[in-house]
C-alpha cells in the first residue's frame, strides 16, 4: 500500500508504428481508495492500464513507484477486459496464482474454492473456463485476481458482462478490498458505477488525460467543456 | 566381431551360408557392414570394423600398403558378366570376348548403365572400356553413369532396359530381372577376386586382431572350400575357391 | 573429425568457384524440389483447409492417418512410384521413370501429409477462432476455406518450407525412382549418397554442407521477406 | 503392380504368421525410434517453449534456422554421427557405433527440429492467449513453460507422432550409423533397402506396408487415447 | 420479415455431457420490433440465442421457421457477446459478408466505408481489426453483422463495452433498422436499455423461459416473484 504509492507518471507515451496510442501523459497518484479511469471509446483507458502496470511497452517516458519495479509489479494483478482463461477448469484457474507462488496444491484449492464461492461460482468449480458464459468468466477473472491478495488491482471494465445483483455483489467485494487497503484502478462506462467506486477521476480524451481530480469534485463541478458533455452522454469533440 | 563387406559379396548369399557355420566352428559371432568398396575401406581406415572383404585389387593394395591393413588374403573369385535386354539389340551373345561385346554396345550406342561410384565392379568396368579401346568419358547420352550400388543399378537398368555389368552372384540372386537377361560371360578378364583384409592393430588397438586371425584361418580352411565351391544358386556354382596355404 | 574440416573447407572451395558441376546439381535440386513444393502446397493446404472446416464422420481417422503418413519411409514411396512408372507398370507407357518428373511425383507423395498436418494445425485454431462468425454468415465451404487459408498465410509459409525442407534433403525415393544419373537425375542428396559409397566422406559432407546452407538461405530469405507483414501483428 | 500385390499378400502373411524375423526387426525399430522420441521431445518440447516465451534477439533468426532443419538430410546427419562416433573421432572410445544407441542419436538429431517446430507452432498460438495474463502475474520464464506445455498437452501429442513417423521411416541415418547388421542393428527400414538392393521389391513392400501399418496403428491408438479428454473441447 | 416469422420453439434442449444448458424452451415469436431476451450471468441468453440462430446444436426438440431453414438462416446476422475480428483491416472486416455474397470489391468496399462511418469507426478504416478497443471491436461487428441488411439481427450484449454517445448512437441505428422492418432478437444486462428497445421481454432463468410477453406489461407488472427481484437488480433464486 503505502510502500507502492505516491506513483509518479512523467511524459509516458505508447507508440505502434509511429502513431501515439497513448499520451505524453504525466500523472501522480497517491493515498489510498479507488481511481477510476473515464472516457471514451478508444481513449486509450486499456492501454493506460496497461502502462502503468508493465504489460505495455513504454515509448517514451517514465513511471516510477515508490519501490523497485520488480517489487511493485509482484504486488499488483490485472482483470483484463478480455478475460484470459486458461484452459483449465475453473477452480485451477483460480488457484493458478497461489500455485505459481508456490502454495501447496491443497491449500492453494481450499482458499480457490472460498474465492469462487464469494463471486458466485462455487457450482461450477469443475466445469472448463473456456466455456463459462461472459459474466462468469469475468467472476473467475476477479477471483483470480483477488486471490493472491494484491495490493494494487487494476480492473479494465469489471462489471460489463454483470448482472444488477453479480454488479452489486462484486462492488460490494471491491469496496471492502479496499477498506483492507487495496488500492484500485479501473475503468468502466458506467457513470453509476464509477460515482460509487471513485475517490479519484482520470479522465482520458483521444491517448491525454484531459482531466483529473477528486472524484465528488469531478462529478458535481467538471472544469472542462468536453468533461461535462460526456457526464451527460453527449459525443465528446 | 565387425567385418565390412561389398553388397555384390552380400547380395550373392553367400554369406547366410558361412556365418552360420562360422558362429558353429568357432563360437565367433561376425556382423556383416553391407557397404561400397570405398566406405569398405574407409570403414576400415577409421578402425571402425576389424575386417574386410572386398573386391579391388589396386584399392586394397594401397589399403596395406599404407598401414591400415597388416595384410591382403585372397580367399575366392567370381567373375562378371554381361547383362542387357532380352532382345540383344547390341547383338553382344555372340561375342568372342568382353572387349568386343563392349564395342558392340558402343557401336549400336545401346542404353548402358554404369555403376559410376568407384566401387570395383565399376572400376572393373572402366578398365575393360579401356582394354576395349574406348574412352567413357567421351560417351554420348546412352552411357549413363548412376552412382549407385550393384542393387540399385541393376533396378535402374531393368527399368531402361539397358545393358549393364554385374558380378554373377548379384544378377542371380536379383530379383527384380523384368526384361533383362545374362548375355555374355566367360572372358578370363571378367574374373573377380575378392580378398580378406584385417585392419591394423597398431593403428587402432581396440581392434579385435585375435579374432579377426581366426576368422581368416577358418576362410582359408578346407571347411571353407567346401562350403564356397559348393555354394550355388539356381544349379550355377558361384565363387571359386583360391586361397593359398600360408 | 579430420572430414569434418576437411568437408567445410571443401564446401566453402566449392561454393566460392562456383563449381559448374556443384551449380548443375544444386540447381537441379532446387528445381525439382520446388515443383514438387507447388504441387503439394496446392494439394495440401486446400485439403488442410477441409479438414479443418468439415466435421464429418471419419474426419479424425483422416487427420491421424494423415499424421501416420508423415513419416512415410521414403523408400517405400519410392518403390511404389517405381511400380507405377516402370514399363510394366500401369503408367509405364509415360516413360517418366528416371525423369525428374518422377522424383517430383515422389517428392509431392512424400510432403503432402507433412504440409498439411502442419497446415492444418494453424487453420484449426483459426476456425476455432472464425468459426461463430463464418456459421452465422451462412459461408459456403469453399468460401470458408479461401478465408482461412488466406487468414493463415504466414503460418502457411512455415508449413510450406517444412515441405521445402523435407523435400530437398530426401534422397530415398528419388534414388529410386530417379536413378540418380549423371547429368539427368542426379541431385544433391543423390550425390551425397553416392560419394558416402565411395567412401569420400569430405566430399559427402560439403554436399551436405551445401544443401543446408541452401535449405537455411531459403528460409531466412522468406522470413526475412514475410517481415514487413509481420509488423501488422498477425 | 504385382509387385504391388504380391507385396500386400506377403505383408498380411508375415503378419498373419508372426514371422519371427519380422517380429524382431519391428520390435527393435519400435524400441529405437521410441527411445530416440522420448529424448527429442524431452529436448525439443521445452526449447519449443522456451522460443514461444521468450523475445531475444535472434529468436526468429533461430526460427528460421529450425525450420530450416526440419529437412536436415539424413545422410548428412548419419555422416556427422558417424564422424564423432567413429574409432578415430572424438567419442570413438565409447564405441558407440554400430549400435542401438548410434541408431537413436541419429533420429535424436533428426526429430527434434521437426518435434520443436510443429509443437512451436501451437504453443505460440496459445501464448498470444496467456501473454497477457501470465505476464501480468510475474509468472517466472519456467513456470510460464510448464504452464505452456501442460495447456497445450494434446496438440504436442501431434507434434510427438510427427517426430515418431519420421524416426520410424527414416533410413539414410541409421544405415550409415547402424550399419544394418543383422540381429543387432536391422530395423524395418534399412531391411525394406536391404530388400531393395537385391531387387526382391515384393519384399520390400510387404516390410514397406508392415511399417506403414504399424505408424497408423500407432497414430490411430493415441488419438483414441486421447478422444476422452477431447471432449472437454480444448 | 414476415416471410421468417412467426418462429415457432418446441421442447429445443441443448445439452453438454448430459447436462442441460438450456430447455427445454417452448415460445413462439412473431410481428416486427425487437426482442428483449434478459436473464442472470449463466442463464442461457447466449446459449438461446445461438440456438435460435443455428449456431448451436439443438440436442432435442424443434426450431421452425415460417420458411425453410436453409432460407431463414440467410436472412439472419448475429452479433456475437466476445466480437470475432477477421484478421484483415476494419474495411475489409466490414466488406466481408458483401464480398462473399458476390458484390464486387469496389462496391462492397464503399458501402462498408459508409457503415464504419456511420458507427464511429470512420478514421480508422486500415486499422487491423484484432488491435482494436473493446468498444470499436463491437462497433465494428454492429456495422458488419448490418452491412448485409439482415431481415433478423441477434444481438448478445451489444453495448456492454460503449461509452454513453456511442450506447446512444448505436440505439439509434437499432430503432432505424427496426423501423425499416429488420426484426431485433438481443440480449442485455442494462435494464435501461431493454426498456428503450424491447417490444418483448423474454426473462430467462436457469436455462428456461421464466416468464415473456410484451415489454410494456413485463416491465410495469411483473408476473412472477423472480422477475420482480431481478429488475430490482436483487439476486435471483
Ligand atoms: N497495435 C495498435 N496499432 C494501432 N492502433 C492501436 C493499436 N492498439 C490499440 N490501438 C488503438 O489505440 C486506441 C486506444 O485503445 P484502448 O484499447 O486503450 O482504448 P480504450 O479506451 O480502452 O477503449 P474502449 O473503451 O473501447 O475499451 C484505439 O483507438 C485502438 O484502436
Ligand atoms: N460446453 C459447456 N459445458 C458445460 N457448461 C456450459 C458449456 N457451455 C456453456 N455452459 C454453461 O451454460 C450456462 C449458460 O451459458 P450462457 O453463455 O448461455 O449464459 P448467458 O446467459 O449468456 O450468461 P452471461 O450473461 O454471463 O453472458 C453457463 O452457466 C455456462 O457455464
Ligand atoms: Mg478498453
Ligand atoms: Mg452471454
Amino acid at each position: 500500500m503505502s510502500d507502492l504509492f505516491p506513483l509518479t507518471v512523467r511524459g509516458a507515451t505508447t507508440r505502434r508504428r509511429g502513431k501515439v496510442l497513448v499520451g505524453p501523459v504525466d500523472l501522480t497518484l497517491s493515498g489510498n481508495g479507488a481511481c477510476v479511469v473515464i472516457g471514451p471509446n478508444g481513449s486509450g483507458k486499456t492501454t493506460l492500464l496497461r502502462l502503468l502496470h508493465g504489460a505495455a511497452r513504454l515509448s517514451s517516458g517514465t513511471i516510477d513507484w515508490a519501490c523497485p519495479m520488480a517489487k511493485a509489479r509482484r504486488a499488483q494483478a490485472f482483470v483484463f477486459q478480455r478475460p484470459v482463461m486458461l484452459r483449465r477448469s475453473v477452480l485451477d484457474n483460480i488457484a493458478y496464482p497461489l500455485i505459481i507462488r508456490g502454495t501447496s496444491r491443497a491449500q492453494a484449492r481450499a482458499q480457490a474454492r472460498d474465492w469462487a464461492e464469494r463471486v458466485g461460482l462455487g457450482d461450477m468449480l469443475d466445469r472448463a473456463a473456456p466455456v463459462l458464459s461472459g459474466g462468469e468468466q469475468q467472476k473467475l477473472a476477479l477471483a483470480r485476481a483477488l486471490i493472491g491478495q494484491p495490493k494494487l488491482l487494476f480492473l479494465d471494465e469489471p462489471c460489463t458482462a454483470l448482472d444488477g445483483s453479480a454488479m452489486r455483489e462484486i462492488e460490494q467485494i471491491l469496496t471492502d478490498a479496499k477498506a483492507a487497503g487495496t488500492r484500485l484502478i479501473l475503468s468502466t462506462h458506467d457513470m453509476g458505477q464509477a460515482r460509487r467506486l471513485a475517490d479519484q477521476v482520470v479522465f482520458l480524451l483521444r491517448g491525454q488525460v484531459h482531466e483529473s481530480g477528486p472524484a465528488a469534485e469531478f462529478f458535481e463541478t467538471p472544469r472542462t467543456e468536453q468533461a461535462r458533455a460526456f457526464l451527460k452522454g453527449d459525443i465528446v469533440e | 566381431m565387425k567385418m565390412a563387406v561389398t553388397t555384390s559379396f552380400h547380395n550373392s548369399g553367400l554369406a547366410e551360408v558361412l556365418l552360420p557355420e562360422i558362429m558353429k566352428d568357432l563360437d565367433l559371432e561376425v556382423q556383416l557392414l553391407v557397404v561400397g568398396t570405398g566406405q569398405a575401406l574407409k570403414l576400415g581406415r577409421a578402425g571402425d570394423v576389424d575386417a574386410i572383404l572386398v573386391h579391388s585389387k589396386a584399392a586394397e593394395e594401397v589399403f596395406v600398403a599404407e598401414g591400415f591393413g597388416t595384410h591382403r588374403r585372397e580367399i575366392m573369385y567370381n567373375d562378371f558378366v554381361f547383362i542387357g535386354p532380352s532382345a540383344d539389340p547390341a547383338a553382344i551373345a555372340g561375342a568372342d570376348s568382353a572387349a568386343a561385346s563392349l564395342q558392340k554396345i558402343a557401336t549400336a550406342q545401346a542404353p548402358f548403365v554404369s555403376r559410376g561410384d568407384d566401387s570395383g565392379t565399376h572400376k572393373k568396368e572402366l578398365s575393360l572400356w579401356v582394354a576395349a579401346g574406348l574412352e567413357p568419358a567421351a560417351f554420348g547420352d546412352w552411357y549413363k553413369a548412376v552412382g549407385a550400388g550393384m542393387g540399385a543399378a541393376l533396378n535402374t537398368a531393368s527399368g531402361m532396359n539397358a545393358y549393364i555389368l554385374s558380378d554373377r552372384a548379384s544378377w542371380l540372386n536379383f530379383g527384380n530381372k523384368g526384361d533383362l537377361a545374362l548375355l555374355y560371360s566367360g572372358d578370363p578378364v571378367l574374373f573377380n577376386q575378392y580378398a580378406y583384409l584385417p585392419v591394423n592393430p597398431a593403428l587402432h588397438s581396440h581392434v579385435k586382431t585375435d579374432l579377426a586371425q581366426k576368422l581368416e584361418d577358418w576362410l582359408v580352411s578346407d571347411r571353407a572350400k567346401e562350403l564356397i565351391d559348393s555354394y550355388q544358386i539356381n544349379g550355377e556354382t558361384l565363387f571359386v575357391f583360391n586361397a593359398k596355404p600360408e | 573429425m579430420t572430414d569434418l574440416w576437411d568437408g567445410l573447407a571443401q564446401a566453402l572451395w566449392l561454393v566460392a568457384t562456383f563449381d559448374p558441376e556443384l551449380v548443375e546439381i544444386a540447381a537441379r535440386s532446387l528445381r525439382v524440389t520446388l515443383s514438387a513444393l507447388v504441387v503439394a502446397s496446392a494439394i495440401a493446404m486446400p485439403l488442410a483447409a477441409l479438414l479443418a472446416v468439415r466435421r464429418f464422420r471419419w474426419r479424425r481417422v483422416i487427420i491421424a492417418i494423415l499424421n501416420a503418413l508423415m513419416g512415410l519411409p521414403p523408400v517405400v514411396v519410392g518403390l511404389v512410384v517405381y511400380v507405377m512408372l516402370s514399363r510394366a507398370g500401369p503408367f509405364g507407357v509415360l516413360g517418366l521413370l528416371f525423369t525428374p518428373t518422377a522424383m517430383i511425383i515422389a517428392q509431392v507423395i512424400i510432403i503432402v501429409p507433412l504440409i498439411a498436418s502442419i497446415a492444418h494445425q494453424s487453420l484449426r485454431d483459426l476456425w476455432q477462432d472464425y468459426h461463430d462468425l463464418l456459421i452465422s454468415m451462412n459461408v459456403t465451404q469453399w468460401q470458408k476455406i479461401r478465408t482461412l487459408l488466406w487468414d493463415t498465410r504466414r503460418a502457411l509459409l512455415t508449413a510450406a518450407l517444412a515441405g521445402f525442407g523435407r523435400a530437398i534433403g530426401e534422397v530415398g525415393a528419388i534414388m529410386i525412382v530417379g536413378g540418380n544419373i549423371d547429368h539427368a537425375t542426379r541431385v544433391l542428396t543423390t550425390a551425397i549418397a553416392l560419394e558416402t559409397g565411395k567412401g569420400d566422406f569430405a566430399l559427402a559432407l560439403a554436399l551436405g554442407f551445401v544443401l543446408i546452407g541452401l535449405a537455411v538461405a531459403v528460409n531466412l530469405a522468406i522470413h526475412w521477406l514475410s517481415r514487413t507483414e509481420r509488423e501488422g501483428r498477425w
